[in-house]
C-alpha cells in the first residue's frame, strides 16, 4: 500500500494501522485540513480536498459539542453501501491530528478501524518529537521565484 | 430491552469459567450489550469477533457447510464462544480453556433467542 | 464476479506483495478469463521475477492463449530459476511435444519423474509420449488434445490425499492441508452437490486462521489451538499442525463436535509427521 | 498555521477569501479555477446551497510548482458571506495562513463591507490572533458596474483600508484584478515564512 507523509513520524504508525485494520484510504491532517500524511490516494490533489472536507466534518460536530456544551465527539463514523468512513482526533506532541479513514464494509469494520484507531494515536504520541524544529529561513531569492512561478501559474 | 439484555447475558455468566459475555452488532463490530471481569476489553472482543465471525462465515460459505451457528476458538490460556442470532447480532463468551463448551453453548443459543 | 475470485482480488489488493495471485489467475485460467489472467500473472511477476511458480502460471496462461513462444520462455525462465520445477519441465515437455519433438518431450518428463517420482500425471504424461496418444480424462474440462492433456497434469493437486492422509477416517474428502499463504499441500473439498470447492475454501480459511491469530493475541488467550464451528449444512474443525500449515476438517452435520475434534486430532498429527518428512 | 517540511520541502499554505455575501469571493475561486492548468490545480469542492450561494466553503488546492526548492501548494478556501452563517465562518478561518477580503465596490454596501471587516477581525480574535499580524490584502470587486453605483479605489481605501495593506480593484467575473490579488497575498504569505516567524 502507497503511504506518505509530509511528517515522517507519522509513517510508521500509519503503515501498521492501514495494515492492522486492513483499510482502503487513511487521511492524517491537522484540524485546520493541511495534510501530514496518506495512505491509499492516488492523486495529490484528492488528497487536499478530501482533508478540507473531512477537517470540515470535525471542526462543525466540534463546534456542535461546544454548543451543547459537551466534550468534542470520539469518533464518527459514516457506513454507506460498500464503504464505511471514520473520522476521529487525537492528540501528539506536535498538537491534534485528525484521521479520515475510508474501509470496505466486506473487508473491515467500524468496530475494527476503531480498535486500531486507539493504537494508532498512542503510536503518533509517542513517535511524535516534542521539541520544536529549529526555524528555518527560506532562500533569498524567493520572492523572484515566486513571482515567476505565479506568472507562469496564470499564463503571463 | 436492556433488562432483557442484561438478562440473557447473566445467564452465560453464571457458568463457570465464563469471564464475560456481550452481545456484538455482527457487521459493524460494535458492544451492543456486555457483562464483562475486571481486564476484558469489551470494544477489543466486540470487534475481532465479528471480523473472525466474518471470515469464518465466508469459509463455511465456500464449503457448503451453510450459515454458521456456532463457533468455538481454542486458545491455550482461553477460549472464544461465539452464537449467531438470526438478527445479525452475535452472542459472544470469553471464559477460560477449560470451560464446560456444552454448557456455555446451550445458554449462548439461549441469550441468542432473547436477543432476537 | 464469482465470489472466490472477488475475494482473492481484495486479498491481492489489501496485500499486493502477497502471493494469493498465483491462486487468483490460476482461477482466472481455469474459469478462461485469460486476458485478467495475464494481467495478474504479470503483475505479479513484476513483484516477484525469481519466483519460479510466478513463470510457471504465466507460461500456463499464455499456453492457454496459444502463444507457444512466450509460454516456451517463461517456462524456460522458471528452470532457470528452479531447475527442478516439475511444472515447468512438464510444461516445456507438452511444448516440445506439440511440435513433434518426441525425444525432447520424453526427457524432459523423465526428469521431472526423477524428482518426483510418485507423481502420477508424470508417469501418465510419459506413457502418453510414448503411445502418442491421450486419455480423455484432465484437469482442465472439456476433450484435450493429446499435448494438452500433458500440460494439464501440471495442475493436478501437488499431492494426494492418501499420502497425507494414509490411513485416516474419511480421508478421501472432508480434509484440506494448506500453506500459511492459503496453498493447498493435500487433500480435497467438496460441497454437498460434488463440486470441488478447494481452491475457494483454501483461500479463505488463510485469513481466518490469521484473524484467529490475531484475536488470540490481542485479547491475552495466548496461541490459538483450534476453532470449531457448527454450520448448518455441516461441521467444520481448523488446526495448526505446525507453524507453517493449517488443517481443515470436514464433516456433515451428523457428525458431532467432539467426535471431529478427535478426527481433527489424527490428521494433525498425521500431517505433522508427514509435514517433518518433507523438511 | 501553515505546513512547511524542510525534509520533504514542501509548503502549504492556507488562504481564505472573506467578506460580505455576494462580494464575489467564489467568483474569484471560479476565475483562478478555469485559468490554472489541469495539472496544477486539484478539484474544486463547493459545498452550497441551491441558489449558489456557499454553505460552508468553497476549496480549490492548486500548485505553485518549486519556489526556492519547495513543492509550494496553496489551498484556497472561501467563507460564506452571509451573517447567518458565522460559527462556519470562524472554523474555516481557523489555521489561516493569509486573508484575501473581497468587498464589494458599490456604493450601497458599504456597511456591510464594513460590518464584515469587523466581524473578520473578531473570528480572528476567537482564535487568539490580532488581525495585525495576519497577512491580509483587500480586494475590491465589481468595479466594471457603472461608476455612480460604486466607489472608487481611493474612496474604499479610505473608508477600509485602515491599515494600508495592499488593495486591488478587480472584476472577478471577468478576471481583472483576480490575478493581482492572489499574487499579493501570496507574496506577503511567503514573505512571512522566509522571514521564519509563521513556522
Amino acid at each position: 500500500m502507497s503511504a506518505r507523509a509530509v511528517e515522517s513520524w507519522t509513517l510508521q504508525p500509519l503503515t501498521d494501522f492501514v495494515r492492522e485494520a486492513a483499510v482502503r484510504l487513511v487521511l492524517l491532517m491537522t484540524p485546520a485540513g493541511q495534510v501530514l500524511a496518506q495512505s491509499g490516494f492516488s492523486r495529490a490533489v484528492d488528497v487536499m480536498s478530501a482533508a478540507a472536507l473531512g477537517a470540515a466534518i470535525i471542526a462543525s460536530t466540534t463546534e456542535m459539542a461546544r454548543q451543547m456544551k459537551q466534550a468534542p465527539f470520539g469518533f464518527l463514523s459514516h457506513q454507506g453501501q460498500r464503504h464505511g468512513i471514520f473520522l476521529a482526533s487525537s492528540v501528539t506532541g506536535r498538537g491534534p491530528v485528525v484521521a479520515l479513514v475510508v474501509y470496505d464494509l466486506d473487508v473491515s469494520s467500524v468496530g475494527l478501524v476503531q480498535l486500531f484507531f486507539e493504537q494508532l494515536a498512542a503510536d503518533l504520541a509517542a513517535a511524535s518529537p516534542k521539541e520544536t524544529v529549529n526555524k528555518q529561513v527560506l532562500a533569498a531569492d524567493f520572492e523572484r521565484e515566486l513571482s515567476n512561478s505565479l506568472n507562469a501559474l496564470f499564463g503571463r | 430491552m436492556t433488562t432483557a439484555y442484561s438478562q440473557a447475558l447473566d445467564r452465560v455468566t453464571r457458568v463457570r469459567g465464563v469471564r464475560g459475555a456481550m452481545l456484538v452488532a455482527g457487521d459493524d463490530g460494535l458492544v451492543i450489550a456486555e457483562q464483562l471481569m475486571e481486564g476484558i476489553k469489551g470494544p477489543a472482543v466486540a470487534a475481532l469477533a465479528s471480523s473472525l465471525a466474518t471470515r469464518l462465515r465466508r469459509a463455511m460459505a465456500a464449503a457448503g457447510v451453510g450459515n454458521s451457528l456456532f463457533w468455538h476458538l481454542q486458545c491455550d490460556q482461553g477460549a472464544l464462544l461465539v452464537v449467531f442470532s438470526g438478527s445479525g447480532v452475535l452472542v459472544v463468551a470469553v471464559a477460560e480453556a477449560d470451560v464446560n463448551v456444552g454448557l456455555v453453548r446451550l445458554e449462548l443459543l439461549r441469550a441468542a433467542e432473547a436477543a432476537g | 464476479m464469482p465470489d472466490d475470485i472477488r475475494a482473492l482480488s481484495a486479498q491481492l489488493a489489501q496485500d499486493p506483495q502477497s502471493l494469493v495471485f498465483l491462486r487468483l489467475a490460476e482461477l482466472l485460467r481455469q474459469r478462461r478469463q485469460l486476458d485478467a489472467a495475464v494481467r495478474v500473472a504479470i503483475s505479479g511477476l513484476e513483484r516477484h521475477p525469481h519466483l519460479a511458480d510466478a513463470h510457471d502460471l504465466y507460461a500456463r496462461v499464455l499456453a492457454d492463449k496459444h502463444d507457444y513462444e512466450r509460454a516456451f520462455d517463461e517456462w524456460d525462465m522458471a528452470l532457470r530459476i528452479a531447475p527442478n520445477h516439475t511444472g515447468a519441465l512438464k510444461g516445456l515437455a507438452f511444448l516440445y511435444f506439440k511440435v513433434g519433438d518426441v525425444d525432447q518431450a520424453r526427457a524432459h518428463l523423465e526428469t521431472a519423474l526423477k524428482v518426483d517420482p510418485d507423481d502420477a500425471s508424470i508417469t501418465q504424461a510419459l506413457e502418453m509420449v510414448h503411445q502418442g496418444v491421450a486419455p480423455e480424462s484432465g484437469a482442465d474440462a472439456g476433450a484435450a488434445a493429446p499435448a494438452e492433456a500433458i500440460a494439464s497434469g501440471a495442475e493436478v493437486a501437488p499431492l494426494e490425499d492418501a499420502r497425507v492422509f494414509a490411513g485416516l477416517e474419511g480421508a478421501q474428502e472432508g480434509l484440506l492441508l494448506l500453506d500459511p499463504a492459503g496453498r493447498v499441500l493435500g487433500g480435497a473439498l467438496k460441497d454437498r452437490h460434488g463440486a470441488d470447492v478447494t481452491d475457494a475454501v483454501a483461500a479463505y480459511l488463510a485469513g481466518v486462521s490469521q484473524e484467529a491469530a490475531r484475536t488470540a493475541k490481542l485479547l491475552g488467550l495466548g496461541n490459538w489451538t483450534g476453532l470449531a464451528a457448527e454450520g448448518g449444512e455441516g461441521n467444520v474443525f481448523l488446526k495448526q499442525p505446525g507453524p507453517e500449515a493449517l488443517l481443515l476438517v470436514v464433516r456433515e452435520r451428523g457428525v458431532p463436535m467432539g467426535r471431529l475434534a478427535v478426527i481433527a486430532n489424527r490428521a494433525a498429527n498425521a500431517a505433522s509427521r508427514w509435514l517433518e518428512r518433507q523438511s | 498555521m501553515s505546513l512547511v517540511n524542510f525534509t520533504t520541502r514542501e509548503i502549504t499554505c492556507k488562504i481564505v477569501y472573506y467578506g460580505p455575501g455576494r462580494s464575489g469571493k467564489t467568483t474569484n475561486l471560479h476565475y483562478v479555477y478555469q485559468r490554472v492548468p489541469d495539472q496544477r490545480r486539484g478539484r474544486m469542492v463547493s459545498l452550497a446551497t441551491q441558489t449558489d450561494r456557499t454553505l460552508f466553503f468553497d476549496f480549490l488546492p492548486i500548485d505553485l510548482g518549486q519556489i526556492s526548492g519547495f513543492t509550494t501548494r496553496f489551498q484556497l478556501y472561501t467563507v460564506p458571506g452571509q451573517v447567518y452563517y458565522n460559527a462556519t465562518r470562524r472554523l474555516v478561518l481557523q489555521g489561516a495562513d493569509g486573508v484575501v477580503f473581497v468587498g464589494d465596490s458599490q456604493a450601497r454596501q458599504l456597511d456591510e463591507n464594513l460590518e464584515s471587516l469587523q466581524n473578520l477581525q473578531s473570528n480572528l480574535l476567537e482564535h487568539g490572533i490580532d488581525i495585525r499580524t495576519m497577512p491580509l490584502v483587500l480586494q475590491y470587486n465589481k468595479q466594471d458596474l457603472p461608476r455612480e453605483l460604486v466607489l472608487t479605489p481611493p474612496e474604499l481605501d479610505d473608508a477600509l483600508n485602515f491599515r494600508s495593506v495592499p488593495s486591488f480593484p478587480a472584476d472577478a467575473l471577468h478576471g481583472s484584478g483576480v490575478f493581482e490579488t492572489l499574487k499579493g497575498i501570496s507574496e506577503l504569505v511567503l514573505k512571512r515564512l522566509a522571514a521564519g516567524s509563521a513556522v
